[in-house]
This record gives structure tokens, sequence and C-alpha cells, in this order.
């Protein structure tokens, strides 16, 4: 007698178990508003990522088109991976005479950076900064690789003291 | 004569079963190969490597910054830990002591990294067992914490928060009010776990008593974590060997002694709560300080010998650094968590049925690059 | 227990044990002993109810320009005393040591690794193949003289 | 009855009788039959369709997500596309797998699937087979998808598909003694196999409200059962995609797939079908023994809505089910049948009998 009224208390208790896990269940659906998941490319406008958001490497140019960056290769020495890679030229400077070490392409490779945020750091004119794009799918790979400073942009004045 | 025939006749035979390297269940690139006998499972074979990386190797050609990231990509469900480890190895060669506030944060992060580890790892145990809505709870409960941490450092994944000799950014101004948000918030919602899931009987009766890891058994593999926990082997880092602010706040060490996967399971949970109360007693009274010490561009660490571990959500994981006072590393060694965790897959399936294998296979809470690093 | 106490320990097991000297104090008790000797040792740090090191936390190989070493470290699991023990392999060509899967279960992918990653041959281990690395596999990876032009780009 | 303006049996008859009029009465019989199945093949086709929907749509409620919503207005047309999508897609086949069985069978469920679905009762004079043994011949018929589904798993050769198959085998075979155990409670209130009869017997009530509390057990048992026997969560261990990546559908691809997965919804909809008429009245409206206006307003919804509402229910019940448990292990399910299931609806016929002999329901 004592194991068929276990017996039933089991199946009683095991049946509560179920329905208790039905009621949370139950609550979701009946409570449409807690839905959490986000409509993307319809809220791209009110879609606002954070301010350090490590999006891509960017380098800010000013109206002048002008940039901080000396060239001076502190973010390809910190970058683990070979994502920066600055080409220069010694450019004869007319008022001193004296060769000069400029930059002539800041190439940064998207597709291999991986986003650490050591360049950023290392950087002593603060010439980079993370940007806040995430869209980066391109059809074409060779697109990643990214020429950051515009072409014809100088080095802004007052910098390299 | 006639009985031996029949009874060879009706001998049942073993076969192979590859489960992975591609498969719902291994959580990432695994292959294990199961003998079976009809549905029992009488040997599994874990073959890894798929996703093997190298890091050891990579980092005795980087500098001590560098390596950093790359153990991001080792256990990335606790990157924050995994960060922490080599920080805190490359600040033990340097002797550098870093302010208390860098100490206070990074426990804080950790055990936010924490939670969220063992929320995924929620969601992803009921998928296993069928179960798939808990996933999406799972993760509705972690989206607040990325973006937490999104807010902080700007990553929500391979966060890359910590730098030898502190952090790479101050907390931003909002970052306690949001934390206490969301410890309300989730104060509330772990319940429904044990509500959907721990006190099903469906549940119940598929963990409880399934893989069963006895004590001894834990210590010979080196089970750790809560896995290692739930067999009744006291082995929080957090405990034996506290770092960073684990020495003033005031937690208990959840052990259980069944070692079943219904054990592993309960730790995991009951860890949730502990790592909510480690919060609330840090979140309030972060100290003022430096959140970074000041050092050389080029770190140079004496000729040494470092060990240094910390306890991520999956167990006890190792740093060893070995420099010969270069500018990089001569050898390291990261004793991952899930790879010895691994090693103990055989002994806890042996007999059980596939389902049983899977159920084991989320209770220990493999990550996949972790293992092959 | 404290170091000299456990050093002494040590040296009364009748094994040749060499205990690293610096200036510096060590992180850990650092133990060195030959590869034929290591087992020996361990097996007796794991048995003696004064030691009872039970929990092998990390088995690490790493190569030195004369010679290979495999670092065990190992932990009392009841009172947290820790100890290093280093085995020192002269032959680079053809390593090989004692395997202490017998004592220690987590030896067997541990030692699977160094073998992989290291060459070191593992002796009396149940089920030594590459973990990591295809079975094909040429060389070993962790090796200083390793080279691959392919997978390994120099920065 | 005021439902009775809604009775279909008036739009059949006139329709043969016209056809009568045309031709001979073979050319009428082979006609009809021709119609009839055109009908359930667009049936099929509209009730996978709108079911895959409507299943998106519930998961993804329940899971606090929005689920399709691209692809027309809230994703209506998702389901239209993904169709179009599987009849494109390329028909693989493993080399060793065995070509005739391997194509042989999606079709065998389907069929089993097509047999079953015409002793329904959609409403008022809606029903292609009206048979005598009506409950009987869809307990038997619903069993043949299991054939199906063991000669998907055989022929697949893959370990996989095989282990998937007699999961299922074993399943349904166990499974199918507690849905004709708990239908035979109901036939022993009514005392007809006949599925137009049990309907009408549930004029003044539906016979989970009158048969007590044994009619409930039935309703509980018949709806685990039938959960199992349509291989859905937490019943799923054949298909088991976390253990069993998909089970015995594991190597199929487009259109074959598509049977298979249109299979599963079709014997969804048939098992909660049944249900609902034999538990929840099938077509009849809902009726209160003497409340007779609120009976008259009742009648005014036609049959048809009544059936669909009741089934779309049951169906609802089913994907809150799949949706919220755990999947069971092999051998929990078998324990769940002979241990569980078996015992109590055994009982349950008994005090039925009893309840019935002594005349105690309503």
């Amino acid at each position: 007698m004592k194991a068929i009224i276990n017996y039933i208390k089991e199946v009683l208790s095991g049946v509560k178990t179920l329905i208790n896990g039905m009621k949370v269940t139950g609550y979701y659906i009946s409570h449409p508003k807690e839905i959490i998941t986000q409509q993307y490319p319809e809220n791209r406008d009110t879609l606002k990522m954070v301010d350090r958001f490590r999006g891509e490497v960017i380098m800010p140019h000013d109206e002048n088109n002008e940039h901080a960056c000396t060239g001076c290769q502190a973010c390809e020495i910190a970058c683990p991976n070979g994502s920066i890679e600055i080409i220069q030229d010694r450019i004869l400077n007319e008022e001193t005479g004296k060769k000069k070490k400029t930059i002539l392409k800041h190439v940064y490779h998207l597709s291999m950076c991986t986003m650490c945020n050591l360049c950023i750091p290392a950087c002593p004119t603060d010439a980079i900064i993370m940007g806040q794009g995430f869209e980066h799918s391109v059809f074409d790979r060779s697109k990643l690789t990214k020429v950051l400073n515009k072409p014809g942009s100088k080095l802004r004045d007052g910098v390299e003291e | 004569m006639r009985v031996k025939e029949l009874h060879k006749a009706t001998e049942s035979q073993e076969y192979f079963v590859n489960m992975g390297p591609q498969h719902p269940s291994t959580h990432g690139v695994l292959r294990l190969l199961l003998t079976l006998d009809g549905e029992t499972v009488t040997k599994v074979e874990p073959h890894l490597g798929y996703i093997h990386r190298s890091i050891e190797k990579m980092c005795e050609k980087d500098s001590y910054q560098q390596i950093v990231h790359l153990t991001d990509r080792m256990d990335y469900l606790s990157c924050h830990m995994n960060n922490e480890a080599v920080c805190l190895a490359v600040e033990k060669g340097l002797e550098l002591e870093v302010s208390e506030r860098v100490k206070v944060i990074r426990t804080i992060i950790s055990e936010l990294t924490r939670l969220s580890s063992h929320q995924l790892w929620w969601g992803v145990m009921g998928m296993d067992l069928g179960a798939i809505t808990s996933f999406l709870y799972g993760f509705r409960d972690r989206e607040m914490i990325t973006d937490i941490f999104e807010e902080t450092c700007g990553a929500r994944l391979t966060m890359n928060y910590n730098i030898p000799g502190g952090l790479m950014f101050d907390i931003p101004t909002n970052f306690q009010a949001k934390v206490k948000e969301f410890i309300t918030h989730f104060r509330k919602k772990l319940p429904e776990y044990d509500q959907l899931m721990t006190n099903n009987i469906i549940f119940r009766n598929r963990t409880e008593g399934v893989g069963i890891l006895t004590k001894k058994d834990a210590i010979s593999y080196g089970v750790t974590g809560p896995s290692g926990r739930a067999s009744g082997w006291s082995n929080d880092v957090r405990k034996s060997n506290p770092y960073s602010a684990y020495d003033r706040v005031d937690f208990k060490e959840i052990i259980y002694t069944e070692g079943d996967s219904f054990a592993r399971y309960q730790a995991r949970i009951q860890e949730m709560w502990e790592s909510m109360n480690i919060i609330d007693q840090l979140i309030d009274n972060i100290p003022e300080g430096n959140y970074q010490e000041k050092t050389r561009a080029v770190i140079k660490l004496p000729k040494t010998e470092i060990y240094q571990t910390v306890e991520t959500a999956r167990g006890e994981l190792g740093v060893y650094i070995n420099s010969d006072g270069k500018k990089n590393p001569y050898r390291v060694k990261f004793r991952s968590p899930g790879f010895s965790n691994l090693n103990a897959l055989n002994t806890m399936a042996k007999g059980g049925k596939i389902a049983d294998l899977v159920t084991i296979m989320s209770t220990i809470d493999l990550v996949i690059p972790d293992i092959d690093r | 227990m404290e170091r000299i106490e456990l050093q002494n320990k040590i040296n009364s097991f009748g094994v040749e044990v060499t205990f690293a000297e610096s200036e510096v104090p060590t992180q850990f008790l650092t133990a060195e002993v030959s590869s034929e000797n290591v087992h020996a040792l361990i097996s007796e740090l794991k048995n003696n109810s004064d030691t009872s090191f039970d929990y092998m936390f990390c088995q690490t190989g790493i190569d030195f320009p004369e010679h290979i070493e495999v670092l065990y470290h190992l932990r009392n699991t009841q009172n947290n005393s820790e100890i290093v023990i280093k085995a020192k392999i002269e032959d680079r060509e053809n390593p090989s040591i004692d395997s202490v899967f017998d004592l220690y279960k987590t030896a067997d992918f541990h030692e699977r690794e160094i073998f992989d990653l290291f060459g070191v041959k593992f002796n009396n281990h149940p089920d030594l193949r590459r973990i990591l690395l295809d079975d094909d596999w040429e060389g070993y990876p962790l090796r200083k003289d390793y080279v691959d032009e392919v997978n390994i780009v120099e920065l | 009855m005021k439902f009775d303006i809604y009775d279909f049996s008036v739009l059949t008859a006139s329709i043969h009788k016209s056809l009568s009029e045309m031709m001979s009465e073979t050319a009428v019989m082979i006609t009809e039959m021709v119609i009839v199945g055109i009908i359930f093949l667009t049936l099929f086709a509209v009730l996978g369709l709108a079911l895959v929907y409507a299943e998106r749509k519930v998961c993804a409620f329940f899971q606090q997500r929005l689920g399709p919503m691209r692809v027309g207005f809230w994703g209506t047309a998702q389901t239209v596309a993904d169709a179009i999508k599987l009849l494109l897609k390329e028909p693989l086949m493993t080399k060793s797998a065995d070509k005739f069985l391997f194509n042989l069978a999606p079709f065998i469920i389907i069929i089993a699937s097509f047999m079953a679905i015409a002793a329904v009762p959609f409403a008022l004079g809606l029903q292609t087979l009206d048979l005598n043994i009506g409950v009987f011949y869809v307990t038997a018929v619903s069993s043949i998808g299991v054939a199906g589904i063991l000669i998907a798993g055989w022929a697949s050769n893959n370990k996989y598909s095989l282990i998937g198959a007699m999961r299922s085998g074993a399943q349904i075979v166990s499974y199918e003694l507690s849905v004709g155990l708990s239908l035979l409670t109901i036939v022993i209130l009514t005392g007809s196999l006949q599925f137009s009869e049990i309907i009408e017997s549930q004029r003044e009530g539906w016979w989970i409200f009158r048969g007590h509390i044994p009619a409930f057990i039935a309703f509980v048992i018949y709806l685990i059962a039938g959960t199992a026997e349509t291989n859905r969560g937490p019943f799923d261990l054949a298909e088991a995609e976390s253990e069993l990546t998909a089970g015995f559908h594991t190597e199929y691809s487009g259109m074959k797939f598509a049977f298979f997965f249109l299979a599963e919804f079709v014997n969804m909809f048939i098992i909660s079908a049944i249900g609902a008429t034999m538990f929840l009245g099938g077509w009849m409206p809902l009726h209160f023994g003497e409340l007779t206006a609120f009976n008259e307003i009742m009648d005014f919804i036609p049959p048809i809505f009544w059936f669909l509402g009741k089934t779309a229910f049951l169906i609802f019940i089913m994907m809150w089910f799949k949706w919220t448990f755990p999947r069971l292990r092999i051998d929990q399910l078998l324990t769940l049948e002979w241990k569980y299931l078996l015992p109590i609806n055994l009982i349950n016929i008994l005090i039925m009998a009893f309840v019935v002999l002594m005349g105690w329901y309503f």
C-alpha cells in the first residue's frame, strides 16, 4: 500500500515540476513586451555604439586635411599580429635643408586586426583612435586593407615637438 | 556446445561512431571516437587539436603586453581571468604592486565574467538536453553583462582589458549603477533557472547519478573548477591562493560530494549566487587610485620562473613563464583547465548511454579553444 | 611543511636530488633530478604519507640548447604545499623519460602533449600518440630549432 | 440545432448529384476521389506552411524573440520561401545508401499521414471516410509511419540514422499502446468506434467535462503519448539533434527532407485533431447542459472553426511541451511508458468501465 501511495506521490510531484517549468515559458509568451531581440538593420538610425567600442582603427583628420601621425612606427611595433604597416620616406625639408622622415601611407589590415587596442596607447601623438564602425563586411578581401591617412593629407604643425 | 554457439550468435558487437568534429554538442571542433555497444558507451577517446594555434609558440615571439591578447582566444568565456593570469604573472616577475583600485576592479570584472560564462553554460546545457528555450534565457541575462563589458573596455567577448601593470581603461562613470542594475535583475531571474530546469523531473532524471567522478579520480585527473568541487575536492584557487581582491571578500566555496552531473550543475548554479555576493561586497567600495601603473614600453622580466594560478570559470588556469631576461619569454605554458577536465571524460562516460555522454560533456563545460590552445 | 623540512625529507628518500639555489627565493621548492630517477622520486613523493603530493597540476617541457627539461608541478591537496621537480634529459636527439601516468592520470594528456610538441618519449605511457597535431606531422614545434617556413610568419 | 445550417453534407450531396447527372457511377467515384485527393494535397501544403510558421512564431515568443520578421508581413511568407528553397535544393544521397529504400522512406511516412487524415472529421458532414471503426483505423494507420522511419534510418547507411531509427521504433511501438488505451477510455463511454457517433454523443457536453477525472487523466495521457508518437520534443529522440545530429533524416536533403518535416507537422495536426474529436467534442460547439441561451450563442460559430480552434489549442500545448522540457533518455522514455503511463492507463480504463457501468457520468 505504501508503495502505491509513494508511486502516486512521485507521479504528482513530477507533474507539478513540469507544470512549474511550463509556467516560466508561459509567462514569457503571455508577455510579448519582454522580447529582447532587436531588428538590426531597421534600427540602424537609433543604434549607437558606446564610446569605447573597438570597431576599427581610424586616424582622425581635421578640416585642413591634417593628421597627427609622425610615422614613428610605435603602433607598428606594438601590434601583435602585423596589422599595421607604415610606409615612409625621407623627404627634403626645404626650409631647413634637412631630410626628414615623413609618412606616406599608414596601411591598416583590418582582416588581421584583433582589436586588442595595444596600438592606441602606444601612439605618442594620439594620431590613431578606435572607431565605432562595425559594419565591415565586404565582397572583396582586399578592401579590408585600408590606408588610414587620406590622400593629400599632411602632418599637423606642432605635433612633432 | 549449442548453448555456447547460441551465446555467440546473440553476442552484441561493438561499433565505432565519430562524434564530431562537426557535432552540435561538442561545442566546437572536438572529435570523440566512441565505442558503442548498442546505445551504451564503452569507451570515449577524445581527439583534439582541430583548432590548435600553438599559442605557446606564438608567445615566445611576442612581448609581454602582446601575450595578454592571445589568452583572450583560449578560454574565450573567461577571457578576463586568462588576461589576469598573465598580467599577475608578469607583475609578479617585475615585483610591481598594482593599486587597490585595480585589484578591486579586476575582481569585479572576473566575477562578472564568471557569471556570464555560467549563464552561457546554463543555456547550452539546456540545449544539449533538448530544452532549447533555456539557451535564449541564458543569453538574455548574459547580454547585460556583455553590455557592461562593452562600455568598460569596448569589446564584448575578447576583452583584453588587463595590461601588465593595471587596466587598459578606467571604469566608466555609470559602471557601478549598471552592475547593480544587473545584479538586481539577475537575482530575480536566477530562481527562474531553477524553476525551468533544476527542479524539472526530466532534467533531474537526466543528470542525477550520471557520470559519477569520485574525489580520488578528480584529484588524479586534475579536474578542477566547479566540476572538481562537485566531487568533493576543495580546489578553489580563490580560497587557497587568493589573488587580486579575493582575500578581502567573504564567500563560500561551493562543494558537493555526489560527483554526478547534477552536482556539477548545482555547483555552477550556486557559484552564480556566490559571484553575485562577491560583487555586492566590492561594488560600493572601489578605492580611489591609479588604474594603471607605469611600466616601461618594453617589459623585460629578470631571469626567473613564474607560475601563477587563477580560478577561471572552468577551473584552475596556470600560467608558467620561464624568462631568460629578454623582452620575450623563453617558454610560456598554459595549464588550461579544460585540457585536464576533458581527460576524465572517459572515466565519467563509460557505461552510460549516448545521451548521458552529452549530459556529461555539458556539465564539464568544455571550451574547445581552451583545450587546443 | 616548511621548505627545509621538506628538503630534508626528500633527501632521506635515497634518490639523488639537487635543490636549486638562487639569490632570489624561487616561488616553489625546486628539486632537480636526472631523468632516470624521476619516477622513483615522484612515486615516493606521492606515496609517502609525510609528503603525499597527490595532485600534479602542471607538467611542462622546456627546450634548452643543451638539454630538455620536463617540469612536474606537484601539490599536496591537504596542506597546499607545492614542489617543482625538474627532470633533465641530456639526450636531445632521442629524449625519453619514464611516464608518471601510473601515479597521476592527468599525465595521460600532459605527457602526450609534451611528446607531441617536444618529442620526449614517455616509457610505459599507455597510449603515446600525438595529441594536438596531426599524426603525420614532422618535427616538434615547441623546440627552439624548429623551422616551418609555411606556418610560422616572422613579423 | 442551430449549427445544422453549417452542414457540409448538403454541399457534398449536391456535388455528388450534379456529377451523377453528368457521368456513370464509376466515373463519378473516380472524379470524387481525384477531387478529394487534390483537396488533401492542398491541405497538406497549407497545413505544413501554416504549422511551420506557427511553430516558429510560438517558439520565438516562448524564447523572447520575434521570430521570422523579414519575408512578408511579420514573416508570413517565410515558410513559402523555405519551401521554395527546399524544392530547389539538390537531393543528395550517400554513395553506399540503399537507393530504393532511401527514396521510398519519405513516401511511406507521408502516405501514412495521408491515410490517417482521411478519417479526421473536420466539420459537420466534412469527413472523407466515416468508417464504423474510425478510431481503430486511425491508430492502426498512424503506426505505419514508423516503418518509414526505420527504413529511412536503415537505408541511409549511417550509424546516427540507424540509432535514431531504432530509438524511434522502440518509442512508437510502446507509445502506440498508450494512445490506443487512452482512446479506448472514451470508446467505453460512447460505445462506438465511429467518429461521427462519438462527436454526436458529445452534443450535451464534451467528454473531458462529462467523463469525470478518468476522462481527464486519459486526456493527459493521450497528449503525452501523442507527442511521443509524433516524435516531437521532449520525445524527439529519433532526431535528438544534440546527440544524433538529426537522427533518421541526417542524410536527407531537399524535398525528401521536406517530406519528413511535413509529415511531422501533419502528424501533429492529426494527433491534435483526433484528441480534439475524442475529448473536446470535435466540431461540436461548447454546450453546458441547461444554459440554452449560452448554447445557442455558441451554435452560431460554424463547426469548422470549433474544430480548428480546438486542434490549434492542442497543437499549442504540444509546442509548449517541446519548447519547455529537456529531452528524455531512451531508457527513461520506456520507463515512462511501461512503468507510469501504461499502468495508470489500465487502471483508468477499469475505473472508467466502472463509472459507465454505474452511469456516474453526466
